[in-house]
């Protein structure tokens, strides 16, 4: 009975947005409430519909309501609710709910607060459009609404020059990669005459040939690297951490940036039906996920620390799928939702804090002013070691399993490059987030000191005497709720996998692809090169080796300062490498060397030169040699415009100036002109009859 | 509900009758002559409007069949007749003109010098403009569109910036030899029709049956002038170099009927004239064409991404968003030509925004260059909302009504040639680009305190929040345009297909 | 016969060019007129030469023609001479009254 | 007919008998104190003349004939002859013998009646040089002012030139065929009965004859100078009338006389109608006084329209579109010159640059001299453009297509002169935004009157269309 309701679930946020911003000014609490309002009621219809689902499933319900109508052609609007979709809905809900009420507390007393709940609930509504439609066209529409949101959030303090071009940043790498999913799109409509997914999924892969197959594949895909912010297109997501923490959380780490894989998900029977494109993704997302993790290894800013892991945990999704594992990159995508949110608002409230101490919105997320924390902010702390264990996957934490997961889906698919690039990154992942951890809250607080050496002295009385405090109950109660997720996640997970792999399977079935018990897709992957992949060994036991030899790295240089990580970039070849990394692989400047440099500078002034200079020029210049219009526009210009060339402005009135000479008014030679005249007219005739000039017709 | 006899023709006239009147009430008293232009140009909405409905209750849409006709001889002895009529492409081009001139005459508030000629000039405008919409005879036809250009050519070189003259002259040259060009093939046609029909006619559907029985040769010329006739109001690059400086000069509200209906007159003139006379060599050129409308969109793209002034800068994406509606038109199926039609529509309002926004920053910031006006976002919060909206509808978001029109037509463009036009979505970037960039500019970064700026007033509010919601809502609920255009643009496909 | 005739008609035709020649050359207004009093007679003369010589006078047309010609040349001469005297007495002729009552006939 | 018959006076002699009786009260009672009456009764006589024109039945004698086109052209006559003499009425205010000037006018109308109804060489030449001398006469009708006795003088000079010279042509065309009469001729020429050079000869000379009364290039070069000097509304008497009459001469010429040698005459008239446009149009680009510009501007229609000889073929609508655009020709040319005449009052000049801003002061006079040289320039929907489009039509439909576009060419360069008028009067600041007070109302009557007509026919031109298309000369 609530399924076919299920089209409110996207339909009241998106409502609700206009109505905030217009009439959120004048609520007490800025339009929180219509935050909170919106998002509850999408969780809990949410959940309601997952219940109906769940106890009576009907495979799959489908609401649909034709859009466009052009007699010959319809385009629908399809909201399905499938077993993809109500996992998702599900989990954008619950974090959207929360966050909301996070942001009562964290953004309070901020300015434009009810733009914020405005641009939040657009989010809100248009990530649950994605995830519940059933049809490429709406599931675009959805895909650029969250684009635009995301701009507006990141540029939410919209004085700040580099929130302004993050916002833009962000908008345009995500839309390159729109682009090249919005061809695909029109190609597979091209081809199957069809928008609907379910129905694309199923015919595409059997009446299309191989490479179209791939190419289409190819093309969605980059929309989904666009939005996950997968190598290349990843170079906005760290620059995005300008935003308010709150939309980090949400948005750029949590719900958003899994839209790609949730793409992928959607139609992963036309991706699965090439391997090219296949493997195309696993190596996009385990190369992803390597070089991402490498860049979190140097950096200090604490947001971005966790934007990187962002970027490599969506690459082991990325290429879980690539490789197969179907089951598992859903379920690192859910468990990972949950944890990454919880670190980042445990990195909020740290924020938030710092803030106070160094009034200074980039410092305050420094770690190198951190430390200490621990001991007045026990919950934050906690909460956030549970996100950081989650994260590194440790046992029995959701991040454990899911990791393992997609690890074993790589050791399935006998793909050596994807495993030890994976395994790799675990060890990786595991130090950096421990690195995080104990330089935040572990130690002294850093702060008075570096304050004292860095900048002037009119700071420091500020700073003297700031007592450190726990962030208020709004903000720390969902930390606690996000912690627990993580944890239950973990422990039921084992015994949640299989029903939940059923689940999928089942739904997968629709388009002919199996899963077996382990969550793999049969599908046909073959790697680029075989090398070694320790078969024998179980997966978890490596990888719990890994993450457990990153902590320990961490545990040494961090706390007992023994070995210390940092010296390694004193000299030599570790300096090098660690300005490679700190510049992030000049992947910056390679944009900037696109957009301002090549497009802007180049083509656009450019081309506006041969606007202003050839083109007019041109039409000008085919008067200067006489052509009607600008001999036209020269006669006006003659009479008073100025601006046109005069050339045959001038002819013309030289011309009839002679003519006006000759009427100089004496009239004997008007008589000889007449004369002449006549005779003119006289000759020119005989000459046009051709006649003998004098011939007497008589004697 | 009915349509009261002649009622097309009280919309088509009602403003031409109007404008002397406002002429001389204005010599009386300034304000009553804009009360009155603002009351005649809102009667004259509400006409069309309820022209509208019927249109629409009357089921009228799911016929090709022209509604409302008037029609009687005008001048048999060389076949000319009077007759006006609509169809659904008409029908909405009709409620363009009518809003467009609605808004731009309520937000001509800043124009104090001879109100009184300018609102008479203004109205004369407005008959004119729906006169080339309405009118099916192309002798009349051609009246209209010659029309068009007087009050225009007035309203630029009079009220019109500092460099007005040169600008006024440049679009009049410009658009003049565009339809001297397009009336010549209009005459071959009419000598062709006379020896093939043995009738005097510019009855636009006589003169199409006998332009189809022309040969393909002959039609390729007629349809290029023709094209090229039409192309120059279009704009197409690269004759489109007068557009922006017309709009640089022009007040801001004739800048929103230049943007909103002139450039349309040029597709619609395409659409609803060459192709279905030449529809041989319309499917011969068909491609060049794309290549030409994907040309205006990279170009005007790029161009506009380098220009300071932000009436140049819409110019030039209005450019650009024109090479869409070329590209769709020639996609030679119907959701190209629907997509094209309701960019035309779209577009206008959105333009129609942007530009009167435009001169709201020229009126209270006085100046339009993008560093003058910059940081002013908490001074003039409304203004930069609004410019925020119309940004974001050029740029094609979801929701708003350009994504529609865009969406279609890349649809239709890719799924007529393939990859060979796939780079096409290239545009939507560009686009996005410049936009965001000069919402960026404007709107974002540190604010200025120092100056007084008063932020809108109420008429302003009023014109803007109507298109605003127009444009929200053409973005949401597409269906509202899609009843008129089905129809229309099916026909126009059918074209193509024979 | 014909030589005579053609005679008559050479004689009208340099009648015509001297007439031509006359009003090219001469600044003098009187012979100014007088040049064109001999166009038209040239053309009288012509007329009844062909009239006569070619025509043999089967109708009276020529002849009626020619009077009227010549009432016609008498007009025009006199309007002639009244705007020339007008235009003299103008530049500063000076006997006035002379002037005025040939204005007079010339009504 | 429902007016009623005058005895003795059958068929047309109707008409010229009224207006002859005209002349004579009006000479009679030519009195300083007596203008107003003089006017009135010079508009009287010619308001009954016209209802006879429209009510005279057609008639038709060896060789003179009251038919459709003679009616046409009297009727052109006759409006033009009405409209100019309201304007006479101020302008030659402080000439003493002003019923002179009337009388004249009715003189020389019944001048070109006679010519324009004629069928018959002798009757053409007497008509016609009637028509003439009574023109000379009113333009040196401002005996004190020397400009008009120059502009006279040369008039005179010049046209009784082109007198000569088509008495000249006349008398060899007699002694190609041996008749004055045009059936016979056509005739005569139809069975080839002629002598060919003396026909052909005489064709030249008569056409050079008709060109000073037609204006054409290069027989043309009086107009500018008389225009100049005569005073407006004599001149635009000159450029409607006298110019009707000559084409209405030329027609009956040549479509009713000449027409079987039409391959002669028609190639003559075409090179003569381009030369005329083309060079009339460019000379009237850089004229600085608005009377040498009407003058020029009068020049090029002329050229448009002996397209109706260049382009001779059997096509309704070019004899058509050649009355409707002598007539509007007519029209729009008075309404000009007395708009001219009018603005010369208040600003005291006749220059065009001392015409800026005259818009913004004279608001009725320059609105309707706006609306005029849109017209001469053909836009539509107005007059000018009607007709102009019917000759094109009919040159089109004759397969001069070239001599159409070329005359389209034309045309189109036209209308910069005209549009620079327009705009020095809307746009520019100058002698005529001082000039506030109003001028002589009197002249406004046949401003608002022609212009009226004006855009009537161009809003509803098909009745006269129609009407045209049946006329024949």
């Amino acid at each position: 009975m609530f399924t076919e309701y299920a089209w409110l679930i996207p339909f009241v946020p998106l409502a609700l947005s206009p109505i905030a911003l217009i009439l959120g000014r004048k609520l007490p609490k800025e339009g929180a409430e219509l935050g909170i309002l919106g998002a509850g009621f999408s969780l809990i219809l949410a959940l309601l519909v997952t219940i109906e689902y769940i106890t009576s499933p009907e495979h799959p319900a489908s609401i649909s309501f034709t859009w466009i109508n052009l007699i010959q052609f319809k385009l629908d609007f399809l909201i399905v609710v499938d077993p993809l979709s109500i996992v998702m809905m599900d989990i954008v809900g619950i974090i959207a709910t929360l966050i909301m009420i996070y942001s009562l507390g964290y953004m309070h007393g901020e300015k434009g607060l009810a733009r914020y709940f405005a641009e939040m609930l657009l989010f809100t509504g248009s990530m649950l459009t994605i995830v519940l439609a059933g049809d490429l066209l709406l599931l675009f529409i959805g895909w650029e609404l969250v684009g635009v949101s995301s701009y507006l959030l990141i540029g939410f303090w919209y004085t700040r020059p580099p929130a302004a071009s993050a916002a833009k940043k962000a908008f345009l790498t995500t839309r390159m990669g729109d682009i090249f999913m919005l061809a695909g799109i029109a190609y597979l409509y091209r081809e199957c005459g069809t928008l609907k997914i379910a129905t694309l999924n199923t015919t595409a892969p059997a009446i299309l040939d191989p490479k179209l197959l791939a190419l289409i594949g190819i093309f969605l895909f980059i929309g989904a690297m666009g939005k996950s912010a997968q190598f290349p297109l990843m170079a906005w997501l760290w620059d995005a951490m300008e935003g308010p923490t709150t939309v980090s959380a949400i948005l750029h780490s949590s719900t958003m940036v899994k839209a790609g894989v949730y793409l992928v998900l959607r139609v992963y029977p036309i991706i699965a039906s090439s391997p090219t494109a296949l493997q195309f993704v696993a190596y996009v997302g385990a190369f992803t996920a390597f070089i991402a993790a490498t860049m979190a290894l140097v950096e200090w800013d604490i947001k971005r620390v966790l934007a990187y892991s962002t970027i490599s945990q969506i690459g082991y999704m990325m290429s879980a799928l690539g490789v197969g594992g179907y089951a598992a990159g859903y379920l690192h995508l859910m468990s990972h939702a949950f944890f990454k949110a919880l670190l980042f608002l445990c990195a909020g409230s740290v924020v938030h804090m710092m803030h106070e101490i160094v009034h200074d919105p980039w410092l305050s997320r420094d770690m190198r002013y951190m430390g200490g924390l621990y001991r007045d902010m026990r919950i934050t702390a906690l909460t956030m070691l549970i996100g950081a264990l989650a994260l590194a996957g440790i046992f029995p934490l959701s991040g454990f399993w899911s990791k393992d997961a997609v690890i074993e889906a790589a050791l399935e698919a006998h793909d050596p490059i994807v495993y030890w690039l994976l395994v790799i990154t675990a060890f990786l992942t595991a130090f950096y987030i421990m690195r995080l951890w104990f330089n935040t809250f572990w130690g002294e607080l850093r702060a008075p000191k570096m304050l004292k050496e860095h900048h002037s002295s009119e700071h420091e009385e500020k700073h003297e005497h700031v007592h450190i405090h726990e962030s208020p109950p709004v903000m720390t109660i969902p930390l606690v709720i996000l912690a627990t997720i993580s944890v239950i996640l973990g422990i039921i997970m084992p015994f949640f996998k299989e029903s939940f792999v059923e689940f999928l399977a089942g739904y997968l079935e629709h388009y002919g692809i199996h899963l077996n018990h382990e969550g793999i897709a049969e599908i046909t992957y073959e790697p680029l090169w075989h090398g070694f992949i320790p078969e024998s060994i179980p997966v978890a036991a490596i990888s719990l080796l890994f993450a457990g030899l990153g902590m320990w790295v961490a545990y040494e240089s961090y706390v007992t300062r023994r070995f210390m990580v940092d010296r390694l970039s004193a000299g030599g070849l570790g300096k090098l490498l660690s300005k490679v990394l700190e510049s992030r692989y000049g992947l910056d400047g390679l944009y900037l060397l696109l957009s301002e440099k090549l497009a802007w500078k180049c083509i656009s002034r450019g081309l506006s030169w041969v606007d202003t200079k050839i083109v007019d020029g041109i039409v000008n210049g085919i008067g200067r040699s006489g052509l009607l219009v600008a001999k036209i526009s020269d006669l006006f210009d003659r009479l008073g415009i100025d601006g046109l060339v005069n050339a045959i402005g001038n002819s013309l009135k030289w011309l009839g100036g002679r003519f006006r000479r000759i009427e100089i008014g004496i009239i004997e030679i008007y008589a000889l002109l007449i004369a002449l005249g006549t005779l003119f007219v006289f000759i020119y005739g005989m000459w046009l009859l051709g006649y003998p000039i004098f011939s007497f017709p008589f004697g | 509900m009915e349509a009261f006899p002649y009622e097309l023709s009280v919309v088509l006239w009602l403003p031409l009758l109007a404008s002397p009147i406002a002429y001389i009430i204005g010599t009386a008293s300034r304000k009553a002559s804009r009360w009155f232009a603002i009351v005649v140009s809102f009667i004259d909405f509400v006409l069309a409007l309820h022209l509208g409905l019927v249109f629409w209750s009357s089921g009228a849409t799911g016929s090709i069949e022209l509604q409302f006709v008037d029609k009687f001889d005008w001048i048999p002895s060389v076949g000319i007749s009077y007759y006006i009529g609509v169809d659904g492409f008409s029908m909405i081009m009709v409620l363009l003109s009518t809003i467009l001139s609605l808004s731009a005459v309520i937000a001509s508030n800043h124009i104090h010098d001879s109100e009184h000629l300018y609102y008479a000039l203004f109205l004369l405008l407005e008959t004119s403009l729906i006169g080339v919409f309405v009118s099916f005879d192309l002798f009349l036809f051609y009246i209209f569109w010659e029309l068009v250009l007087v009050p225009m050519y007035f309203l630029i070189a009079v009220w019109g910036g500092p460099r007005r003259k040169y600008a006024a002259i440049k679009f009049f040259i410009y658009t003049h030899v565009g339809s001297v060009i397009m009336l010549i093939s209009f005459f071959y046609v009419y000598w062709q029709a006379i020896a093939l029909l043995g009738i005097y006619t510019f009855n636009l559907f006589q003169l199409i049956k006998a332009a189809n029985q022309l040969a393909l040769t002959v039609q390729i010329y007629l349809f290029i002038a023709l094209f090229i006739g039409f192309g120059i109001k279009v704009p197409i690059v690269p004759f489109h170099t007068w557009l922006p400086d017309a709009h640089v000069e022009a007040p801001s509200p004739i800048s929103v009927i230049l943007a909103g209906v002139l450039l349309k007159m040029g597709g619609y003139g395409i659409l609803r004239i060459a192709i279905p006379m030449f529809p041989a060599a319309a499917k011969f050129l068909a491609w060049y064409i794309a290549i030409i409308g994907v040309i205006n969109i990279f170009y005007a793209g790029f161009v506009a991404m380098w220009q300071l002034d932000v009436k140049r800068l819409i110019a030039y994406s209005s450019i650009s968003h024109m090479g869409i509606v070329v590209l769709g038109s020639v996609t030679g199926n119907v959701l190209g030509v629907a997509g094209a039609i309701y960019m035309m529509f779209a577009h206008g309002l959105v333009n129609g925004l942007l530009f009167l926004l435009a001169g709201v920053y020229k009126h209270h910031v006085h100046s339009r260059l993008i560093p003058d006006i910059a940081g002013l976002t908490e001074k003039m919060p409304l203004t930069s909302a609004f410019f925020v909206i119309g940004g974001f509808a050029g740029l094609g978001l979801p929701g708003l009504a350009i994504f529609v029109a865009e969406f279609l037509v890349i649809l239709s463009a890719i799924s007529t040639w393939g990859l060979s036009i796939a780079y096409v979505v290239f545009g939507a970037v560009l686009n996005a680009a410049y936009m965001l960039w000069a919402i960026q500019r404007i709107v974002f970064g540190p604010q200025r305190s120092e100056e007084e700026v008063k932020d809108l007033c109420k008429p302003e509010i009023i014109s803007f929040s109507f298109l605003t919601i127009l444009i929200v809502l053409l973005g949401v609920y597409p269906p509202i345009l899609m009843n008129f255009i089905a129809t229309p643009a099916t026909a126009i496909a059918q074209y193509f297909l024979s | 016969m014909l030589n005579e005739a053609f005679i008559l008609i050479i004689t009208s035709v340099i009648l015509f060019i001297l007439g031509i020649y006359g009003l090219s050359t001469r600044r003098n207004a009187l012979k100014m007129l007088i040049s064109i009093e001999l166009l038209i007679n040239a053309a009288a003369l012509n007329i009844i030469t062909f009239a006569y010589y070619f025509y043999s006078l089967v109708s009276l047309d020529a002849q009626i023609f020619v009077l009227f010609i010549i009432a016609l040349a008498a007009a025009e001469a006199a309007i002639g001479l009244s705007i020339f005297l007008a235009l003299h007495r103008l530049y500063g002729v000076p006997d006035l009254d002379v002037v005025s009552k040939l204005r007079e006939t010339g009504e | 007919m429902l007016l009623p018959e005058i005895p003795y006076l059958p068929g047309i002699y109707t008409i010229l008998g009224i207006l002859a009786l005209g002349v004579l009260i009006l000479t009679i009672l030519d009195r300083e104190n007596y203008r107003w009456l003089i006017s009135v009764l010079g508009e009287l006589i010619l308001l009954v003349t016209l209802a006879y024109v429209i009510d005279l039945p057609a008639y038709n004698e060896s060789y003179i004939a009251f038919d459709e086109f003679s009616r046409f052209m009297t009727f052109v006559f006759i409006i033009s002859s009405m409209l100019i003499i309201m304007a006479l009425h101020h302008e030659l205010r402080d000439v003493p013998r002003y019923g002179l000037a009337v009388s004249l006018i009715l003189a020389a109308n019944i001048g070109m009646i006679m010519a324009a109804a004629s069928l018959n060489l002798v009757y053409i030449v007497v008509g016609w040089e009637l028509a003439g001398v009574s023109s000379y006469a009113v333009v040196a009708v401002r005996r004190r002012d020397p400009l008009a006795i120059e502009a006279a003088m040369k008039f005179f000079i010049v046209g009784s030139i082109g007198f000569g010279l088509s008495l000249f042509g006349i008398s060899f065309i007699f002694g190609a065929v041996g008749t004055f009469s045009l059936p016979d001729i056509a005739g005569k020429l139809a069975n080839s009965k002629y002598e060919y050079n003396l026909l052909y000869t005489g064709l030249v000379l008569l056409i050079s004859g008709l060109g000073f009364k037609m204006a054409i290039v290069p027989f043309h070069v009086w107009i500018p100078d008389t225009y100049d000097g005569a005073p407006n509304s004599i001149a635009s008497f000159l450029a409607a009338a006298s110019k009707s009459m000559a084409f209405a001469v030329g027609l009956r010429i040549f479509y009713h006389g000449l027409y079987p040698v039409s391959d002669i005459w028609s190639p003559l008239f075409a090179v003569l109608a381009i030369i005329t446009m083309t060079y009339a149009n460019l000379a009237a680009l850089a004229q600085t006084k608005m009377k040498r510009l009407l003058a020029w501007s009068s020049i090029a229609h002329a050229g448009y329209i002996i397209l109706l000889f260049g382009a001779y073929g059997l096509s309704q609508r070019l004899i058509a579109g050649g009355l409707f655009h002598i007539f509007m020709h007519a029209v729009m040319k008075i309404l000009a010159f007395v708009a001219a005449a009018y603005i010369t009052v208040v600003i005291g000049s006749d220059l065009l640059n001392d015409y800026a801003g005259i818009g913004r002061t004279q608001k009725i006079v320059s609105f309707f001299l706006t609306v005029d040289l849109l017209a001469m320039a053909g836009i539509p929907p107005l007059g000018g453009f009607w007709s102009k489009y019917l000759l094109f039509l009919g040159v089109v439909e004759t397969g001069y297509v070239w001599l159409a576009l070329i005359a389209v060419i034309n045309s189109a360069i036209s209308l910069y002169y005209y549009a620079r008028i327009i705009k020095l009067m809307y746009f520019d600041v100058g002698k005529g935004s001082e000039a506030t007070v109003a001028g002589p109302r009197i002249y406004l009557v046949p401003v608002i009157l022609s212009g009226l007509l004006i855009m009537a026919v161009g809003i509803y031109p098909d009745p006269l269309i129609n009407y045209l298309l049946k006329i024949s000369p």
